[in-house]
């Protein structure tokens, strides 16, 4: 079962691991993922933009995709749009599966694409202003272990 | 008789506005050339993708818009 | 912040999640993993048993080790012990990091190590009686891949 | 003059019971004649351990155990 939502408002990642968990009792193990927004010196806010007839598709090929490679019982991927809070979550992945290397895999997998390959822009307000912020070399070594 | 310019990320700070109207039918040369200066320039850069009503073009120099049509303009995304 | 506990009863992984969450704020992200009780036919029950004096020591040595290979704000580690039933949580691991990778790791490599290098023993109950479970192959290449 | 044995997973099922006393001083002979049959031949076994007081010996040979230790017969962990 998919579970894929672009959230404008703000989300409880801790009752939605427990209504995911609920939903899949066949499943021998969950794993996963919660991002907030960092609480970096100086950073007021974070805003994520997307465009939805691009972003929304793109995580159902995402989801699809990991369910391809691991036998998954389930996999959720929320995440936010909009202007958000340090320490808000931005973004939950949560993986079912019969074991437990099949369901760390997956969110693994999805966070990584989420982070540099899927459909968002994201920016900071800082005192002097927004400014635009880049994948790291980090997130695109991340993708490059999954080709 | 108009196409929707879609501007997200930095190129909507570059153009100042989210979206515009421009006149229809629209091919790439005809976009740089609206678009001029930093925007304009901007949309030449290589990870520049656009999209047409939602479908990412595997080029974007053969883009053919008519009227109605919605075209993104996508800089490379951050996302996570 | 290690939080390092066996548990004679039932727990709930939501509720536990959201309050180490809450207890992290400065964490840019958190992985974890619930392991439940999986429904196999013909399983009734699963017992785990375990021996405290090492049991226990051997957890916190864990997770300082985990705390050792990789940048981490908090490491919860909850294992079940007692006899559960088919989709009972056994087990949450939940590592908060500022790095994504780092949470993944830590939760991944904590999870390894439980299955099949901590001090638990345990067994079912089919209609035939009770059966020792002994680690699958798969859980000690899990293991290897650490080493 | 007592020590405590403590029998682990399998081991239980072999002894009957979880746990019973023996008279100290003990050594590994001793115990292994003792704890005669199948008990004691799996105890022979190289993936069985013993603690001492919650300390593993890194041989189970060198035990010497006595009044009110308590030593744990531990056969190969299964756990998550």
């Amino acid at each position: 079962m998919l579970d894929i939502q672009l959230l404008e408002k703000g989300f409880s990642p801790g009752k939605a691991l427990g209504l995911f968990a609920k939903a899949h009792p066949e499943a021998g193990g969950i794993a996963s993922f919660v991002g907030k927004v960092r609480m970096d010196e100086g950073v007021k806010a974070l805003e994520l933009t997307h465009y939805e007839p691009l972003t929304l598709p793109g995580m159902h090929a995402l989801a699809e995709e990991a369910q391809a490679r691991w036998n998954l019982d389930g996999l959720l991927i929320w995440h936010r749009v909009g202007v958000m809070r340090p320490q808000a979550p931005i973004v939950l992945v949560s993986a079912a599966a019969r074991h437990r290397r099949d369901a760390f895999q997956a969110a693994d997998f999805t966070m990584d694409h989420l982070k540099s390959d899927a459909w968002f822009w994201k920016r900071e307000r800082r005192a002097d202003g927004w400014h635009w912020i880049e994948p790291r070399e980090q997130d695109h070594d991340d993708l490059a272990r999954w080709r | 008789m108009a196409v929707t310019l879609i501007f997200l990320g930095r190129l909507a700070d570059l153009a100042g506005m989210p979206e515009r109207e421009i006149d229809s039918p629209l091919d790439w040369g005809t976009l740089v050339e609206e678009l001029e200066g930093e925007l304009g320039e901007a949309l030449e850069g290589e990870k520049v993708k656009v999209a047409v009503n939602g479908k990412l073009l595997a080029d974007k120099r053969i883009l053919a818009a008519s009227d109605g049509d919605e075209v993104a303009l996508l800089p490379p995304v951050s996302g996570g």
